[in-house]
């Protein structure tokens, strides 16, 4: 698991890199739970993420909880195919806004 | 804010091998995360010993296996706190020491490793229909299951019973045929998609035969005749109680199961359609003495299971064994299932499976006042859900009518089922029967005060023909089930319209087409609760087989071209479902009164024949009308004349007088589009005095 | 180590008024503690609307009222969690809305707050016998507690039944006279420092009347006599099941009275002495309809009392109402208490006030299978606790030797108080009863296979005379009451020794000193499991008030002064004690055996007269002997032989040969200390060939 | 509430003022749970603590707990006797080895 942080304007543009499951999970909720409880805009960028778990899940929904209760918000971008199914599929989809890339978020929210 | 998630409970005051324990709670039963660890709790009343055994997923052998401490039971409950386990990859099970004394009624063996009974997830099975690894000695696996779904606002519909209109399906023949064009066949999220089309068709509530974790290959087998394998398909058999078929879910195979039915659940709630499942506590899948040990029997055998004297399985469930449902420890697991399902997956109600066994005794008599119905009747968490008995089972008792209800049980209607077919079909000597299933069945519900919505009124269910097979074949056809035509129902009242089985001939297929739409419109005007059996909306065949338990293929599935093929019928059952809603008056939770009660002089229902006031009741009759009046929607005057002319010869039937103009809403006499008008666009008859019924048809008129 | 502690489903999705929610979980039912949140889950089958009602900890008006969305219902329970509560300060009750119709059955009245009948804790009278504030609209409140208690590697002792010798106790009484010497008089604390002389006593298991909260100012009133206050001592009257009383507690006035409770038992346990509670599921606090509305009558009045067709209050348990214990919900209440205190409690067994009633169906009428009573003996976390029936009810109902035993519950056997009692007095004809009752009362308990493990067998309890009074008293001395003396029984089968009360006269304080000493004999001889009341060891008196129920002053105190003022009592009965546990012969749990079973020739127990294999079983007999024979511990051969002389007379008994020599352990007609020898240190009797027992004695004659 | 920690030697010395309570006892453990982890001697002077509610036994509880399961370990001194009470009642107080003062713990674990 690889996560990238860097800052774009009034964005925060986290590269995810690998599986996120119970082992990685924690690590992911860690670092980007600070980030999402401060109220900033955060583009998640998923096209490296080859798997995403029952934990995996829950961290993502975790984060956009912990933003919308603040003035943040959630975004995510690249999601392969097989990992927009699966949250399709269990319901989590449809609580985050999404992007085909990381560069149509960052225009789109600039 | 004040913290109060550090709780002292959750530090480890054990240690095993490296792995962090404390002792337990022994409620909840089963596997619960708390924060920092996993409480598991067991209990047997036999057992003499018990260990906890972890894998990691998927791996054949342990991780590590824990005997619980002395001091970490309380009572006949092994409880234990293990810290610092990743929840998603831990698979567990127990191993129960104890006497093997088959005569005693004990069967313990320490060699099994069994499943938590409690358990809400079961991996083993996860990919439907793929070749299990038959010398995995622990094939079941319990897993853990995050509890926390976003449910928003949903919750279980609560419909009241008598606007139900329910729908029998299998949720992998609803959309594992090519046809469906679904992107996960034959699973929870194959069905997301078909929403849509449950919500066009009218229905309002889905009956999902099982979806408890069984197991598809239990007693699979080559069939002598086409080589093709036969499982378990149906799921009649449970391996898990607690836990969602990982094969049906197109997420099953990464443990997702729970989040995708939750998921459905949730999505069909917001289209207005309740979820109702069909529950199987008759016995499980253990089979009898010479099935294999899963959970129950290395458990606690004794308890769980009706044993004769000698220590041998009472069998009244057909199915080898039967679980001992009036010993207080299985009332208490199924009621906690039923709440657990109720509470975490908000459904909406539950059909039961043989259910008059749930009324027996230890010893297999039926008990006056069986606690465990009882309980499930009365239970707070339960208190909105629609309890629903199949009211007989394989062991000879019959209880339709005297099902213990308490209120609250309402039964599947097999006196309905055979009357109408029988009346349908042109027996004589059942206009009488007829009348009284029309008014939902006071023969049977009304002296004990339950009324029509006691009554599922069906003329199919998953268990015989299609409706479609009822009036194309005189036989059943089963041979592909590969018992020699020998299992399945033999008393069908089914006619084959002349033709045994498929035909291109015009006037026979016409003739099935009027058969299904006359009867159709019998099961949706009569007073109780409707049921349909999955594609006979759309003329769905089994080819004759009236069990087709075992057959993952065509037979079983629903082939979606038919909606396409039999258009004409798939509307007709749309308008006159939406005909039922129009109409408050075939839905009352009362039996009608035939004294007063409808508009004016009227009574509430009046019956009649050929000439109005004047029904034939004599053994030859196989004609009635009925005229239901009172008030409609808006709180207008309603008259609704509902003719069935089941004679093979046609007849004029003269029409009481109303207060009003009779409009035509259903002739089933008459080719599509003629055969229904939608609501609102009934068409004035332009006799009033009468209208004439052609052979075997049906006609529903409305006066405004 | 992953990270399960950060739950999702702990993040609120609504807000009221400031306070964070969400849908809560249906169960456990009551107030949870989660991490971040307080889950509250209540039900009510027939309220409309339910609503929150939360206080700062003492405060007169609520900080919020939180009404239940209805998407937070589930069935009919309310479930909601509460984010970032104080838990230690918080309050909280329920409004419900509902019919207030009596003829119907329901009283529901939005104006009160109403007691979680799950509450853990309850505040309002934290400080015994403090006047309440009568104003207060809210006088019992439910608190939140920790369920963390450290409890090492404790869990209830599982003593096997036939081991034990109960000590009935009433835990303020107990240490709250002043000769106590102890800290915190009258509290769990205060037992604490009591254990070393439960020890010394030889006892090994208490039973405390009732510590389930109730309101000692129920009926409180001042007593016209003395113009003292009356009190509900005993405090058979239970305003929260769930929660121990926390004016019982030391630290009642913070909150603590759990982790009280938890240590008194984790350190009476140390102790080897099991905790039975004296629980009241018979009737609860709220009286008949005259009485105030804390919590059932308010939260669904219909489904937790017994009602007449009228709507009042059924009435047997004397107590103005009566709970509805086979109804499902008042079951389900019963079985989640009771597992909560032997889970959460370590609470070794039960004992059941009235519990006749527990066996009654909702209309009062017996039931052949009690459901209750059947799940309570089958249930995994109750498996091992003792479950012990008052067997008989105030509405008539009288089940000793019949009570629905399912091979779990005991009885107090009322039987074995009054023939024993009668015996002892000197009542004729009552040789072959005393027989019956030494062996564990076959007739009531061998037909049934229970065995004297049934028998709980006494002579004295809370309910009428201490063993003192039963030899001071003819008549009940009842004036303090403030009833007139109407109150209490009339039926005592008691003997003043010839002086009514108190005395300064020599003979007849010997003479009662000897018959204790002679009935403690026979309970600690018989088979069955004796129990003892507090302080008949060392000769307490209520000066003939056979009802203390009502009184806070000495006639319930334990007088400490005692223990000196009477030491060769409370030596006697150590021995006593000691006695009984150096001969396992007399524990069996099976009754004894005439033909054989002794050892060699002899019998398990045979019976004596005068001569020798000769008792007398005339009418006019006051005198009896047995000879017990087996294995004794070590298995050496066993020759015990106890011989009672209830007559007026003295007399000589022969004693019947044994191949060993008869050395007498116990006399009561000696003075001390020859009354008893320490076992081991019997004395060898000079003549081998008979004793000459004193009028009104008993000897226990040991073969070695 | 105040909380004063100073190191003394091997030892961490650590004085408290006030109540602990529900409200006061999530900051004790805040700051104080990390140093008990650390597998340092703790010494806590309860001379100056007025009231400790069930919420504040648990933290020390868990303090405690938190130092055993290192090489850690919790000294409590000054407890005033209505809290010594309290805690012996209700079973803490043998979790615990007590000093009467700060300077004698100071000494005897020197």
């Amino acid at each position: 698991m690889e996560i990238q942080v860097q800052a774009q304007g009034s964005l925060t543009v986290v590269v995810l890199t690998g599986e996120i499951d119970g082992k990685t999970a924690p690590e992911v909720q860690s670092r980007l739970l600070p980030l999402a409880e401060n109220g900033r805009k955060l583009v998640l960028d998923m096209q490296k993420v080859t798997f995403l778990s029952s934990a995996g899940l829950r961290v993502l929904f975790l984060l956009n909880r912990a933003a919308s209760s603040g003035s943040g918000k959630i975004f995510l971008t690249g999601l392969v195919p097989e990992l927009r199914d699966t949250m399709s599929v269990t319901g989590f989809l449809k609580c985050f806004q999404l992007f085909d890339s990381q560069e149509q978020a960052v225009e789109a929210l600039r | 804010m004040p913290d109060t998630s550090s709780r002292i409970d959750y530090y480890p005051t054990h240690e095993y091998q490296g792995f962090h324990l404390r002792p337990g709670h022994p409620y909840p039963f089963g596997a619960t995360i708390l924060s920092g660890g996993v409480n598991f709790s067991v209990f047997s009343s036999h057992a003499t010993s018990c260990t906890l055994v972890l894998f990691d997923k998927g791996e054949p052998l342990p991780r590590v296996e824990i005997p619980f401490p002395d001091s970490f039971r309380i009572g006949n409950v092994w409880c234990m706190v293990v810290f610092d386990l990743d929840c998603e990859s831990v698979e567990y099970g127990y191993r129960m020491d104890g006497p093997f004394e088959p005569a005693e009624g004990h069967r313990f063996d320490p060699t099994k490793i069994l499943l938590d009974p409690y358990a809400k997830t079961v991996s083993g099975r996860e990919i439907w229909g793929q070749d299990p690894d038959w010398q995995q000695p622990f094939p079941h696996r319990g897993r853990l299951v995050f509890e926390d779904f976003d449910w928003e606002d949903d919750r279980p519909l609560e419909r009241p019973m008598e606007e139900l209109v329910i729908y029998e399906m299998h949720v992998r023949s609803f959309t594992r045929h090519p046809s469906a064009l679904v992107k996960h066949p034959g699973t929870f999220a194959g069905l997301l998609e078909k929403i849509p089309y449950l919500k066009e068709l009218g229905i309002n509530c889905i009956e999902m035969m099982p979806v408890y974790e069984f197991d598809e290959f239990e007693n699979s087998r080559k069939s002598p005749t086409t080589g093709e394998t036969l499982y378990n398909y149906w799921g009649y058999s449970t391996v898990g109680f607690f836990s969602p078929k990982a094969g049906y879910a197109a997420t099953g195979r990464w443990g997702m199961q729970v989040d995708e039915l939750k998921n459905v659940v949730k999505e069909i709630h917001k289209a207005g359609i309740e979820v109702i499942l069909d529950v199987v506590f008759n016995h499980t899948a253990e089979g009898n003495e010479h099935g294999p040990t899963i959970s129950f029997r290395g458990l606690d055998n004794k308890t769980y299971y009706m044993l004769t004297p000698e220590g041998y399985y009472f069998n009244f469930s057909g199915c080898g064994n039967t679980l001992n449902c009036n010993h207080p420890i299985v009332r208490s697991i199924v009621l906690d299932c039923l709440r657990y399902w109720a509470a975490e997956f908000h459904i909406d109600g539950f059909r039961f499976d043989l259910a008059a066994i749930l009324g027996r005794d230890p010893w297999g008599a039926p008990l006056p006042n069986p606690p465990l119905l009882e309980s499930l009747a009365f239970d707070p968490v339960l208190a909105k859900c629609k309890l629903i008995a199949e009211a007989w089972d394989a062991g000879g008792l019959y209880q339709v009518g005297t099902f213990p209800a308490y209120g609250r049980w309402a039964e599947w209607n097999g006196k309905y089922r055979d009357d109408v077919r029988r009346f349908v079909k042109g027996d004589p000597g059942l206009a009488g029967a007829l009348a009284t299933r029309l008014q939902g069945s006071p023969d049977l519900y009304g002296w004990n005060g339950r009324g029509p919505t006691a009554s599922i009124n069906f003329l199919t269910c998953h268990d015989g023909f299609t409706l479609l097979d009822l009036f194309s074949y005189n036989e059943k056809h089963n041979e592909k089930n590969g018992e020699e035509n020998r299992d399945g129902a033999n008393d069908n009242h089914s006619w084959n319209c002349g033709r045994e089985g498929a035909t291109e001939d015009p006037p026979v297929q016409a003739l099935r087409r009027q058969m299904i739409k006359t009867a159709l419109s019998i099961l949706l005007t009569s007073r109780g609760v409707p049921m349909l059996w999955m594609g006979d909306e759309m003329g769905r065949t089994q080819e004759g087989n009236n069990n087709a338990y075992c057959l993952d293929d065509p037979t079983n599935w629903l082939d979606w071209n038919l909606t396409e093929q039999n258009r004409d019928l798939l509307r007709f059952v749309q308008l006159l479902l939406r005909h039922r809603k129009a109409h408050p008056l075939l839905r009352s939770k009362k039996h009608p009164c035939f004294h007063r009660g409808g508009f004016e002089e009227y009574p509430e229902i009046s019956f009649h024949g050929q000439a109005p006031w004047q029904p034939d009741w004599s053994e030859e009759s196989r004609r009635l009308a009925c005229l239901w009046s009172g008030r409609d929607r808006q709180d207008a005057p309603a008259f609704l004349y509902f003719a069935v002319n089941a004679h093979w010869e046609g007849a004029w039937f003269a029409l009481p007088r109303i207060p009003r103009c009779w409009h035509v809403a259903i002739n089933t006499g008459m080719p599509a589009p003629e055969d229904i008008f939608a609501p609102g666009e009934e068409v004035l008859l332009s006799d009033q005095s009468g209208v004439f019924l052609s052979p075997r048809s049906a006609m529903f008129i409305i006066g405004k």
